[in-house]
């Protein structure tokens, strides 16, 4: 596959990017220098990445709480998504959504939704306004292997295909969901079986070699498209990070994440390189330049001013008489 | 100006949305009437809801619009919240609110939450349709009314009209309106009749109305509790009290202006609510008045609301559930005579 | 198949009560005798009695608010079956239900279910109790056409077949869900296909073929049991009522009806009757049996006393403090 | 005796009603710890839920009994309740309240109408342990508490222990009791201390708690708010203002002679509700004092509740909604004074 130089930059970046901003993350959760619930998604990041070049810039998204790569991926400023995580009044979402819920309508991101399987149904809906109104933006949601066994996914893929509607319903299957291996509660062998229940198409792919991750995607939008279906992408991957900052890890064997840091996705894309006509030199600097701006994000947060307690009260509704807060 | 049915005032003001803005969609059950397909023409609309009260729409305005779903409220309602962010303006059906806990996280943790914590960029123009209520002989699970689950959350507004008029206008507002609505509609009040002029503009969210002027009691009633409570103040009439009788109409928000204006007037307060009665509406508002009106107040706030029961099922039983005139009428007489 | 008499008189004296009985309701709905909903099961007779005479008498069951047939094929009190429809003290839910809740713990049945799909997680439970407790009692789901595309269902039949519980999935497929044809909201070319995301073992039949369905049963309790699987069994049928009594019914083409009506299940269980040596006058002595216990039931229960009405009251909890009330 | 942390209470209660009662069981995500395959003997009960709070009871009693569910809370839910009525006393997580909207309609249409609807013959002692609670900076779908939620459902039990003695003692009683029982644990609670007897008996349910004896004015503390009353009344103290705490513990029965007791004593009642407003038990408790006590009444019952809003992420904001010791001491200044 042919992919234009600017695009490749912009692969490698992203990939750095999202690895080192979680790396840091995992850094100032060990000293504790922010609140809350913090989930890394490092072994992810082939598929933010390689999803999100697959998607135009203004298509719709949803996430989950373990969303940092969708929205770094998805070309959120990396400043304000850092500023959300320290909860100042810069932050993506003024301070009040948190790591859980960084979202930046304008970047096409619907919601990163912290109840299991709630983005299916709401990128079904924006999949359907695109096909009533006849727009053109594809429509992606993003969820993990633990969402399959929920009915709030069994019904928006039920409803997607009966409906026609181009979507994208792609599974990061990260073998785990929590403390829970994915195989354990599998009743299929491969995870998208589970599609067999409506007829869906689905595609499997390697979600650590982001190269593969953006052809499979790519044409799957065109067939979705095209034949105005929903489709399943299933991207196996593995979950290095703990369900969240803070989890022992206790439950993965110690060889199993010796045998996945073999497919390390920054790795394999690192050997790939040189089939893409980059080399380590450029690698190095786009590393780097990563770095930079990662470490600029942290210092920026780090420096921003808190919200006022008061601002707690705004934005519940775009209508209502303020002082019914 | 008409009379109308509520059932009639309620399609008016979906067809006159509809043709007002393309953005305006559908979704719900056997709203199509099922067989939506081209070759059963002419059968399509033969059911519009279990009420009918869609009747013509699949007609009007296609199935791209007035869209049949299977029975996934989760899915359905889900997809209403993202086509609402995205630019439409979707109607939603809950067949019956009873139905509300097989979908109740996509309203309360997404329709209501979206534009709070994503930083204030999105809105939720949604509409959720449903009926709610006691009195049809329709047992435990199609009977509640549950207003105050959807009103206890912040981000939802819940409305529940008890006249076409008000029907109509409110559902015009709620359409229109930026934010997720709950429009609760009284399945035995369908069939009740008013006067709503043909160009009848939208009502505003939030303003309650004075039903009856009175100056001996208020009763705030919500939603068909109006009925019960005009019927009692007729009777209390003619043994010389007045009653002012308040339907705040909406619910959330709530207009306390115009609750407190009358009880700062007559002191005495009952509110009838056809929930049960934890955490109710009724409980909601009497503690409202309690804490802002006290030095008004000349006794307690009585509630009359049904028991803390399921609905049942027998005549008798469920007449016993839901408040009466009779009820209102002997509440009354003891505040007046405390 | 080898039937013992005894069973085939039960058999044949089923069908006829049920059908004799639902044709009694449309009346009394017709005339207002009684009030409420009221959804009749016409064509399913075979579906209730078949699977009701391959369990046995004390396994568990749920129904939906189209429970009549449900209800008098697991052998409940058919006076008391009556009574509760027109609202009395001496109803099988002392008249709190009405006929969309009849239900009887007694005789196995966990619930008549107003909410489409509420049952199959339910009965999921009483089987986990018997493989738990390993107990003997078969545990059964019935549930419509309709109920497949809820979460619920989905939720269960996943939950089921995890934890190799063995039970039925017993789905009705009588071409409508309400006013929606079947057929307008599949996304596969069987409905049992369902099954597929789960690797849920799954039969169909004839659902108007009584004999059929008792033998399908028969088989599929003896696999569920022996192999500790849940299986799901789609019986085809057609439903000659409406949704409820009232339904105008407009959307069903009267060629269809027309159609069915040659599959009438108890036509059907007429004409096989010779297979299974039994004479015309028998049968005749049985259905004039049944219609007597049915003009009985409804003489009697025409006659009962109204529940009190603070009765309405009662039973909320087992230990409340009842003035809270 | 020894001192315990409420999330040591709890683990205590499970085990005792484990080693009891064979048909206990315990269903949840996550509670075996993940991968409760015999090949990782050890790591099981690495997790024991989020809190950690079920640890060792997979290793203990097997996953026969303690079940490691799919993310499938409308199954399982439905599936305890199919338990219960069978004869065992399933015990379900509901990882965090914030979930309960996916699951709504088992407890609300099954676990709680069983019984009733159909005549009585049926139970379903089934227990709902879900965490609740804002200020672990969980953002807006992990803080909520939704107690009214449940409390408003007639058949269902809603039990909020403050302390661990109160949490091993309402457990017992909640998992011995024939009735669904709500049992909702405050996630900024779990790691508090008091002295919780071995051998301690189940405390019933419905039956409050003074958590302090005062004079001047009455303080109705929902769960973690108790914390703050007892600040509050401490800096009240020294100024000579005498502060009675009652903690309800159950919220449903609701101990409301022990609560109109201290009200008519002191005439002078705050209520303290985390939750939003909105028809929350503050607005019901409120509702109920001002109905059955407005003699005794020297002010109006005034509610301390968090805003009408989402719970937010930020510190600064997240503080700002947790009602406060500072606000409990102004209102019962202002109360005092008035
Ligand atoms: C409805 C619901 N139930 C439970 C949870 C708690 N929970 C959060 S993440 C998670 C596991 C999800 O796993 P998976 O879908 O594989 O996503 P991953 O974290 O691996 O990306 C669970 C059970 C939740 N957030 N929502
Ligand atoms: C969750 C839920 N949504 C909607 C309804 C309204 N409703 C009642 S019956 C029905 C159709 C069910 O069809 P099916 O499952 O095929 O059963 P049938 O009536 O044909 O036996 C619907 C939509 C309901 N009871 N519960
Ligand atoms: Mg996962
Ligand atoms: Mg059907």
């Amino acid at each position: 596959m042919q992919i234009e130089k600017e695009k490749l930059i912009w692969i490698y970046k992203k990939l750095f990017t999202i690895r080192h901003f979680e790396e840091r993350i995992k850094k100032i959760a060990k000293d504790k220098s922010v609140p809350g619930y913090l989930h890394t998604c490092i072994g992810s990041e082939a598929i933010c990445v390689g999803v999100m070049a697959a998607l135009e810039k203004d298509d719709w998204i949803s996430s989950t709480y373990r969303n940092h790569g969708h929205a770094i991926a998805k070309d959120c400023n990396l400043n304000e998504i850092t500023s959300e995580i320290y909860g100042r009044s810069t932050g993506i979402c003024k301070g009040r959504g948190g790591s859980m819920h960084i979202s930046d309508f304008d970047r096409g991101m619907l919601g990163s939704f912290g109840i299991v399987a709630a983005g299916p149904p709401v990128v079904l809906g924006a999949a359907l306004q695109e096909k009533i109104n006849k727009g053109s933006k594809m429509s992606a949601s993003f969820f993990g292997d633990g969402a399959i066994h929920n009915g709030a996914f069994h019904e928006a893929a039920g409803l997607a295909q009966l409906w026609k509607v181009p979507m994208l319903f792609i599974c990061e299957n990260n073998g785990y969901a929590e403390a829970t291996a994915t195989d354990w509660h599998l009743n299929t062998k491969e995870l998208s079986d589970i599609t067999r229940a409506y007829n869906m198409k689905s595609y499997q792919g390697d979600g650590n070699n982001v190269f593969e991750v953006y052809e499979i995607t790519k044409n799957a939008i065109l067939e979705s498209k095209k034949n105005e279906i929903p489709i399943f992408l299933e991207f196996k991957n593995y979950r290095f990070s703990g369900q969240y900052e803070g989890d022992t890890q206790l439950y993965q064997p110690k060889e199993e994440v010796e045998n996945a840091k073999k497919n390390d996705p920054i790795k394999i894309a690192k050997e790939n390189a040189s089939k893409y006509e980059l080399d380590i030199m450029e690698i190095e600097t786009i590393q780097n330049e990563a770095l930079a701006e990662v470490n600029n994000a942290f210092a920026y947060a780090d420096t921003q001013p808190w919200p006022k307690p008061e601002d707690a009260l705004e934005e519940v509704y775009v209508n209502y008489p303020s002082e019914y807060n | 100006m008409a009379i109308k049915t509520v059932k009639e005032a309620i399609n008016d003001a979906l067809v006159k949305s509809f043709e007002e803005d393309k953005n305006v969609i559908l979704m719900g059950e056997d709203i199509a009437g099922g067989k939506g397909r081209e070759q059963y023409q002419g059968t399509q609309d033969a059911w519009g809801g279990p009420f009918g009260v869609t009747q013509g729409l699949f007609t009007k305005f296609g199935g791209e619009r007035v869209r049949d779903t299977t029975i996934a409220e989760a899915g359905f309602f889900g997809a209403a919240v993202g086509a609402a962010m995205t630019g439409l303006r979707p109607i939603v059906e809950l067949m019956y609110v009873d139905f509300a806990g097989v979908c109740f996280d996509q309203m309360m943790n997404q329709a209501a939450k979206v534009r709070y914590m994503f930083g204030g960029k999105q809105k939720v123009p949604m509409v959720v349709r449903t009926v709610v209520g006691a009195g049809f002989r329709a047992g435990s699970e199609h009977s509640q009314t549950l207003y105050s689950l959807y009103a206890h959350i912040p981000g939802l507004k819940v409305v529940a009209p008890y006249d076409a008029y008000d029907a109509k206008g409110l559902l015009l507002s709620s359409i229109q309106d930026d934010d997720p609505v709950i429009f609760m509609e009284h399945k035995r009040l369908y069939m009740t009749t008013c006067e709503v002029p043909d160009d009848l503009k939208p009502i505003p969210l939030g303003k309650g109305r004075i039903r009856k002027k009175g100056t001996d009691i208020s009763i705030i009633a919500v939603q068909r509790m109006n009925l019960f409570a005009e019927d009692a103040a007729k009777t209390l009439e003619s043994e010389g009290i007045s009653c002012e009788i308040i339907d705040p109409r909406t619910y959330s928000p709530l207009d306390e202006e115009l609750i407190f204006e009358s009880v700062k007037k007559t002191g005495k307060v009952i509110v009838v609510d056809e929930s049960n009665p934890k955490c109710s509406l009724a409980s909601e508002i009497s503690s409202l008045i309690s804490e802002k009106c006290f030095p008004y107040l000349k006794a307690g706030v009585k509630k009359i609301t049904a028991p803390h029961t399921p609905v049942p099922f027998s005549p008798p039983m469920e007449d016993f559930y839901i408040p009466s005139s009779k009820k209102i009428i002997e509440t009354v007489r003891e505040l007046i005579n405390a």
